[in-house]
């Protein structure tokens, strides 16, 4: 396994990681790893996250070698979409025994990939690598090599067994899978000055054909979309492009970083979520491919079609605005492509609660993400009575979150639209935002919220009169009592990753002096993660002389670092 | 009088099967204040979590000991350490319910070896239940996780009860199989109740996992079977067992506590329904209510009014052994063939199916076998085969992830099975061709129609 | 009115029907009329019978002038298949109201046909008239004409208002209905000598397409079928067909024989249902044709034909042989269809209940008839006691009825097979006998049988065995008291059609001192309206001295002649 | 809020309207030993039989006068006569239930006159009770007729109680309208039956209806409501009586025995099941109980789940106008838009219709109006229209003749609402239409793939 350690390593030095750059030598070697909590941890692993990042290659045989779980626990459960072969949608696994596991798998591998190749005949088979082959020694590479040549077809080893780490580290080792042995492998039949890949896409609920069209219109070929509605050969070809937009989370960065250094293409991280962002989208991806060589005349027509698309978008979010004026967003999610949504969300009239932007600047969506990105994480922990809370202080009419904290949003009784992955719904481009001011107007109007809030008539009062009262008497408690008010500030989770209370960031900064949120990581590894809450962390310091009181009755707790 | 086949493929294609963590972890989501524990890779249980969420449209509790390639080789007693120290002190539970997976039974992690030392090191952990089932995902299938998990925490967590000792005659215990859905406990809480009977469900999904708004949230399990009430099982008159899964179950409960039991095979059908109500007269002492007589006569008039569409059609089924046990014998009663069975793992009972062969095996087996059906029989991951195929589908089992209700899909007893009658044969009567011009002797027509021809079919 | 009436008395003195051929005059006409039984009745009324007559037309709108239970209440429950235009599953109505009633409808139906024709633009519109228009004194011929001038396209009167009497002479009076205004008011574009008509054959689940195709085969043209999958250009140049196939019931006798008066073309009566009558339906066709000058190798060829399907179908009944060997099966239909199916039966190796018959000839069918045709009127008033002491009497295993005793058969868990109209599978020709075979197969070994016979645990006797100790105490209730035993059999309903009971024939044979089945009928009007129970009669006369004994304190009744 | 129109055609095309003498007939099937009479041709009869036969999958008792053409000139005084008698000999029913048509309403028959000439004629017949309503079939439609046959019964049957009689208070009587069916009664009674109160169903087809097997056959009805229970309602301590249609017969039942009344107008949907329920309550004095706090819970969380899919939906519905108010404000509630609503007669309750217009019409109407919704909702008739449209179709009301089961159809309370949700939704979402790479512009695609393209939405 001394290649796949290198092969994280590698990817922890990603230069093309914002993250990674403002880390020190030794924060970057575990940085990412991401020391899971024990009882505390959610979020798939790093299979899941190869299988998500390549499963989209719609003619290619996924196969996964390991025990039932990991296929046949979570098989057919994604949206993506093709316009050509559904094979990507049939489920393959080696679905390895106890005997397997005493004997090694390596042979019912192979004849997997076998009868694969003689039922299927895809163009290439794609193997998973899970926890327990890689355990027990089952080495995928040499039996990819070997079938490789025995079938005169490509199947390719994608090494990033769950137990390695997170879901995003999949990806990225997904995306070195096919550095190593796929993309560079074939040649396009043809190639033009206006071919350009993009990476990180996968085509949920068939968005990229909300893109598409604009693209084809403008005479730019899609030559790659890694990898949604991609096939094995357009994936293997895609070297040939002459740029590169690189999508959505920064899950392949290492894809298009080493397609520009390999292969001298040009990328730019961009998004086709929101109205301005995808008019942007479009105006880098023209100026690259000019820049490249295309003619200059491409962006005349590039912008015309921005001017009829916005006004065709503007004009259509209109209907809605008097009805959604005034009416406050609450948007929960970790991912990067809501934030970029808030522009049109404006633009129909809505507030975003928890900011006062007016317009949607590069740096009021930074402010945004400063106010609200934190809570993404804690979304799924939250009881609904928590949630109410916290709808009611921020008194939002809707919510836009992911589909796991779906029950719990309709459980509070809150309209609530999915932005996340799970959703039947397609958001992108110009028309995708429309049809999200749409669904918006949809949720929030639906009588169906007027009813489940209203208590039943035996009830002597509705769950929120429950919780209101709740709620006033814990701030009642508080307020009489500083010291329960000091335990119940300390006790709140501020890193959620490492799952590190304000206590021990506190009694880290007074009894370290520390000064800066980077001193509290390297003492307590809080923002060590996702880094989100190295806002928080700075706060916490500079309101110091508010939370450093003496209380009454009240030791300081013992520091005590995660493990 | 069934052939078991044990597929001779080396790749699982369109996986039937779920694994044996998961069906323990369901168990465990029957008992109240609960926090069912993967001892295994974060993704073991992110999965599992996807699933169930997908399938009951609820928020799931189900937490891991995040495994990491370092501590899996190292062994897993620290993780498990924390995390049940983490969920003890946040989601603070009554009972944690552990399953071991793949990753942590190829190490061989010795989880008992571990409670028992977490138990020593913390006693502040005393007040809350520790239940280990070991559960390698490269063994068995879903439903045999669901019963190792009922039969061990009977073992650890009912109390003993001698033989002489005073029962509630009134009170009957059920042992449900993983096939049950809550819906099927209700109509079964419902009959039972009809004859002044009490049932104590053993797990309770009906109460967690119905589909319904609790007034307030806990991270854990809520509405399940409490920890007391599980305890006091073996004050029972008797204990109801639903299929061959939960002999295992039963049988310990008979030994630890001696009341006797019952066990059914499955309960969709008339004669099983008789059977049960029988039982249900004969624990109560009461008449049969006219309620119930009711009901009968209605599935009687159901399966009268609805044998015309059963008879001689061929049906494929995929299912785990006790649901494909209940629904393919269902279907035989009212006349149809099945045609096609596949299952996930053994049981007694396949080899008893009345049909030629029983193939533990895929859903590629199945689709293979049914393209001359009429009617498909599975979870939701039949939806591809039944598309290709062009023939009715029907979904059933565990997971329905593309459609509503899932939870309270009823198919027990005289009223569930009425409605079965009902809804089999409306998809039957949907379906069912016109007669064409050519229908009868299609090798009549052009040569150029005969496409046109064989679709009319 | 008078035109109606003249209609009627004409139909009621069909030279074609051998039934008014052994009727007296005044015999005839009343005999049709059939004097229904208030409280008594069942069956449709005239306008059904025309409706159902003509409905199968399939291009045509057929609309029924009347206020909305004529139509609303019964519409798109008929099972014809049409192999074109599905316009006559259209229901049209004039839904006429109370302001119609007062002030006559014949404006709203004039407009109405002007509706119709504008937005479906068929060939030809049919209007049937029903009671309460009749009643009011719209006169339909006078709107249809005038609708037909001003829109140019035929629209049909059908004169058969409900009242007039049974759903048989409704069907009559379609048929004078399209000799009087539709059949031969267009040419076909050509003709050959191979076309024939078949008459009152009305495609029921598509059944004449298990035979069309072996006509097809002969060259044979069914230049129309009526009224079966037929277009109203069909009906309009059916006159020049050169033979004509009378199928089914006598429903439409009048327009066989009258085709033949007017335009020469002979007919025959003949059925699909059986292997041997299809055989010599498709040998009466083909000899009439030669007759009418085919050539006389079509004989050949039908033989030919007739050697294959027969062969067929015997090997395909053949696999059933074994599991339907002495099964016995209880046919139970008032229609004439049924007895044809006998010998296919017979051939698969079932016996009939209540026949010792063992090959199927013209005179063994017969006595089938004699035997059981009695009963098919009474099976919609058995109770399942009665029913079932029928069976058990019979030994039955299973029975074959129409749709209404369905519901009865089933509740006294007999297996039960449909053959009337209602049901959905088609038993023409050789395969539809075949499949018939299959079916009854299916019927019978359905294991649902079994289990809805058992008893309830409960229930401390099953239901037979409740209902045989009835009947046991009935039976010695009756031998221990003659005086019941008569009364109970004087009770008996020997007509049904007249509602005459047994008692009233007993008493106006001894009375009159009748001796001939005959005689019977013109004093007590038994016998007078299907016919069936004239040998009934005839066996009553034989046995009097059987019943004509003096019994202890009973009186013979009055003599009471039905109304 | 909606405009009440009337069709201006002359023509009804697909008749969405059913004659009201089988809105009679049907109430009389929900009497104990009762048959009907239809005073009229025997066709009248003949296909009321055959439409209920269809939808209901029973042997339907149903006579007629059997009115010929020379009869109906002259008047059917001696047809009503022999009809009694014909039955009363043969039948033996308790009531004769007898409703005028067409025919006989044209002629102007004075059928109460009838009546008592008969009964002064024959005393024999005193123990039959004999009851008539006026149902010109060329007047208001089915439900109406239902309507006035138990305002009749009701007046004619019902024991008159004076206002301070001693009343049973746990009972409780039930008028339900002619859009409830056997299972919606059911259910009720379930309802009634947790809370410790005891239903009679005025009339009651739970119990005549719906499909059972009985021991025995009558050749009357079975199981309704019987005589001596009509004429004590007056000793029940309240009345519910459930749609707009059955005010009359709840107000006439008052007034002639002072039991109070509530009147429902619908009983789908969240907040009225919400008054039932604090009704029983109340009328019991019980607390709710645990179950039927359950359910309520389920259906919240089923709205909840559901609601995603009804959002936005464009429904057609074709119902009688309390089928319709209950369903039309169901799917409001949801959020779904009622965008066509065609009734069959006239109701106070149109004009309130959450929708622009209620068209007193037929199917022609109503598949015009639907070319662009989401569902078609209305009773068998519409299968039709669904198939030309390739919209999904729910079957509702009566007649359903194309599948098995009307009669257990049951969408009243939290169960039966809960139910509808998920079967509502699950055809939205069996529905659903995936994206193809030209659902959003397709105008960019080639000429000739314009078709495909149309397709794709």
């Amino acid at each position: 396994m001394s290649s796949l350690s290198g092969k994280i390593q590698e990817v922890f030095n990603e230069p093309g990681c914002e993250k990674n750059q403002g880390k020190s030598d030794k924060e970057r070697k575990k940085g990412c790893t991401k020391q899971l909590q024990p009882g505390g941890a959610a979020g798939g692993c790093a299979f899941d996250g190869a299988k998500i990042a390549l499963q989209p290659i719609t003619d290619v045989a996924h196969l996964v070698h390991g025990p039932i779980a990991c296929e046949g626990n979570s098989w057919d459960n994604r949206g993506s979409k093709s316009s050509g072969s559904n094979l990507w949608r049939t489920g393959f696994t080696t679905d390895i025994n106890e005997t397997d596991v005493v004997f090694g798998g390596e042979k019912r591998l192979y004849k997997s990939v076998k009868e694969i190749i003689e039922k299927y005949d895809p163009p290439a088979v794609f193997v998973y690598q899970t926890c327990v082959p890689a355990m027990i020694g089952d080495d995928i590479d040499a039996v990819c090599k070997a079938a490789s040549q025995k079938f005169g077809k490509p199947v390719i080893p994608i090494n990033s067994p769950g137990f390695v780490g997170p879901k995003n580290l999949g990806n990225k080792l997904a995306g070195e899978a096919i550095l190593d042995h796929v993309i560079g492998t074939e040649e396009p039949e043809y190639t033009t000055p206006y071919d350009i890949n993009i990476i990180g896409e996968y085509n949920l609920s068939g968005e990229l054909w909300q893109v598409k069209p604009l693209l084809d219109e403008l005479g730019i070929r899609i030559l790659c979309c890694i990898s949604g509605d991609a096939k094995y050969h357009d994936v293997a070809s895609s070297h040939r492009a002459k740029a590169a937009m690189m999508v959505c989370s920064k899950s392949m960065i290492n894809i298009a970083r080493k397609m520009e250094d390999r292969y001298d293409i040009p990328f730019f991280e961009g998004s086709f979520y929101g109205i301005e962002d995808s008019s942007e989208a479009l105006r880098e991806i023209s100026r690259l491919l000019i820049e490249k060589g295309a003619p200059a005349e491409l962006m005349e027509r590039t912008e015309a079609l921005i001017a009829r698309e916005e006004a065709l978008a503007w004009a259509n979010i209109e209907p809605y605005k008097k009805r959604l004026t005034g009416k406050k967003v609450l948007l929960i999610t970790g991912g990067v492509k809501s934030w970029s949504v808030v522009a049109a969300l404006q633009e129909a009239g809505m507030e975003l609660v928890g900011t006062s932007v007016k317009k949607s600047t590069k740096e009021d969506k930074e402010r945004i993400k400063e106010l609200m990105g934190e809570d993404a994480h804690m979304i799924d922990d939250m009881s609904p009575r928590e949630m109410y809370k916290m709808l009611r202080d921020a008194q939002a009419d809707i919510m836009l979150s992911g589909g796991r904290s779906q029950f719990i949003a309709l459980k509070a009784k809150m309209p609530w639209l999915d932005i996340n992955q799970e959703r039947h719904h397609a958001y992108m481009g110009y028309v995708g935002m429309v049809e999200l001011v749409k669904e918006i107007d949809k949720a929030l109007y639906n009588p169906v919220w007027e009813q489940v809030r209203k208590r039943a008539p035996w009830d002597e009062q509705t769950w929120e009169d429950v919780a209101d009262a709740a709620i006033a008497a814990e701030a009642a408690a508080m307020a009489a009592d500083p010291a329960l008010a000091r335990d119940k500030r300390r006790a709140t989770t501020i890193c959620n990753c490492k799952n590190i209370s304000r206590g021990i960031i506190e009694d880290a900064i007074t009894e370290f002096g520390l000064t800066t949120a980077a001193l509290v990581s390297e003492k307590t590894l809080a923002g060590t993660g996702c880094g989100s809450c190295s806002d928080k962390l700075g706060k916490i310091i500079k309101t110091i002389d508010e939370w450093n009181q003496p209380v009454a009755g009240a030791e300081p707790s013992q520091t005590q670092h995660a493990a | 009088m069934a052939t078991v086949v044990h597929s001779k493929k080396s790749c699982a294609v369109n996986p039937l099967k779920m694994s044996q963590p998961i069906g323990s972890a369901l168990a465990y989501m029957g008992i109240n204040n609960c926090m069912p524990l993967f001892h295994g890779s974060q993704g073991c249980t992110s999965f599992g979590l996807v699933l169930f969420v997908r399938h009951f449209k609820e928020a799931i509790p189900l937490q891991t000991t995040a495994m990491s390639e370092v501590a899996t080789v190292l062994g897993g007693l620290d993780n498990v350490e924390q995390a049940i120290l983490t969920i003890a002190a946040k989601q603070k539970p009554s009972i944690i319910g552990i399953s071991s997976t793949g990753v942590t039974e190829t190490k061989g992690d010795d989880v008992d070896g571990y409670i028992k030392l977490i138990r020593e090191k913390h006693p502040e952990l005393d007040h809350i239940a520790l239940v280990y089932v070991s559960t390698p995902d490269f063994k068995d299938a879903f439903q045999d996780g669901w019963a190792k998990t009922v039969t061990k925490m009977i073992e650890q967590l009912v109390k003993p009860v001698p033989v002489d000792a005073v029962r509630n005659l009134k009170k009957v215990n059920i042992l449900p199989g993983a096939h049950l859905t809550p819906g099927d406990l209700d109509e079964l809480r419902d009959i039972l109740d009809a004859f002044g009977l009490e049932a104590a469900f053993m797990p309770d999904l009906s109460g967690s996992l119905d589909g319904h708004v609790p007034q307030d949230f806990t991270p854990t399990t809520i509405g399940g079977i409490t920890l007391e009430e599980i305890a006091s099982l073996g004050f029972s008159g008797h204990t109801i067992a639903i299929g061959e899964q939960m002999r295992d179950a039963a049988v310990a409960l008979e030994k630890l506590t001696h009341v006797p039991f019952t066990l059914f095979d499955r309960l969709t059908g008339l004669g099983v329904s008789d059977q049960l109500i029988a039982l249900c007269a004969k624990l109560s002492g009461n008449a049969v209510p006219n309620k119930i007589r009711r009901q009968r006569s209605q599935l009687v008039d159901a399966m009268l009014d609805g044998h015309f569409y059963f008879g001689g059609k061929k049906i494929a089924i995929g299912a785990e052994p006790d649901l494909l046990w209940a629904l393919g014998n269902w279907f035989t009663e009212l006349g149809a063939e099945i045609f096609a069975a596949v299952t996930t793992t053994a049981s007694p009972l396949l080899e008893r199916m009345a049909t030629e062969e029983v193939l533990i095996g895929d859903l590629e087996d199945l689709e293979a076998k049914a393209a001359t059906c009429d009617l498909l029989v599975t979870h939701s991951h039949g939806r591809q085969a039944a598309e290709r195929l062009k023939i009715p589908f029907y979904r059933i089992g565990i997971p329905m992830f593309d459609r509503l209700g899932a939870a309270h899909q009823t198919i027990v007893g005289y009223r569930g099975t009425r409605d079965l009658v009902f809804e089999i044969a409306n998809m039957f009567i949907a379906d069912a061709h016109e007669a064409h011009t050519d229908t009868w002797y299609p090798a009549m027509r052009q040569q150029e129609q005969v496409g046109v021809a064989a679709e009319a079919h």
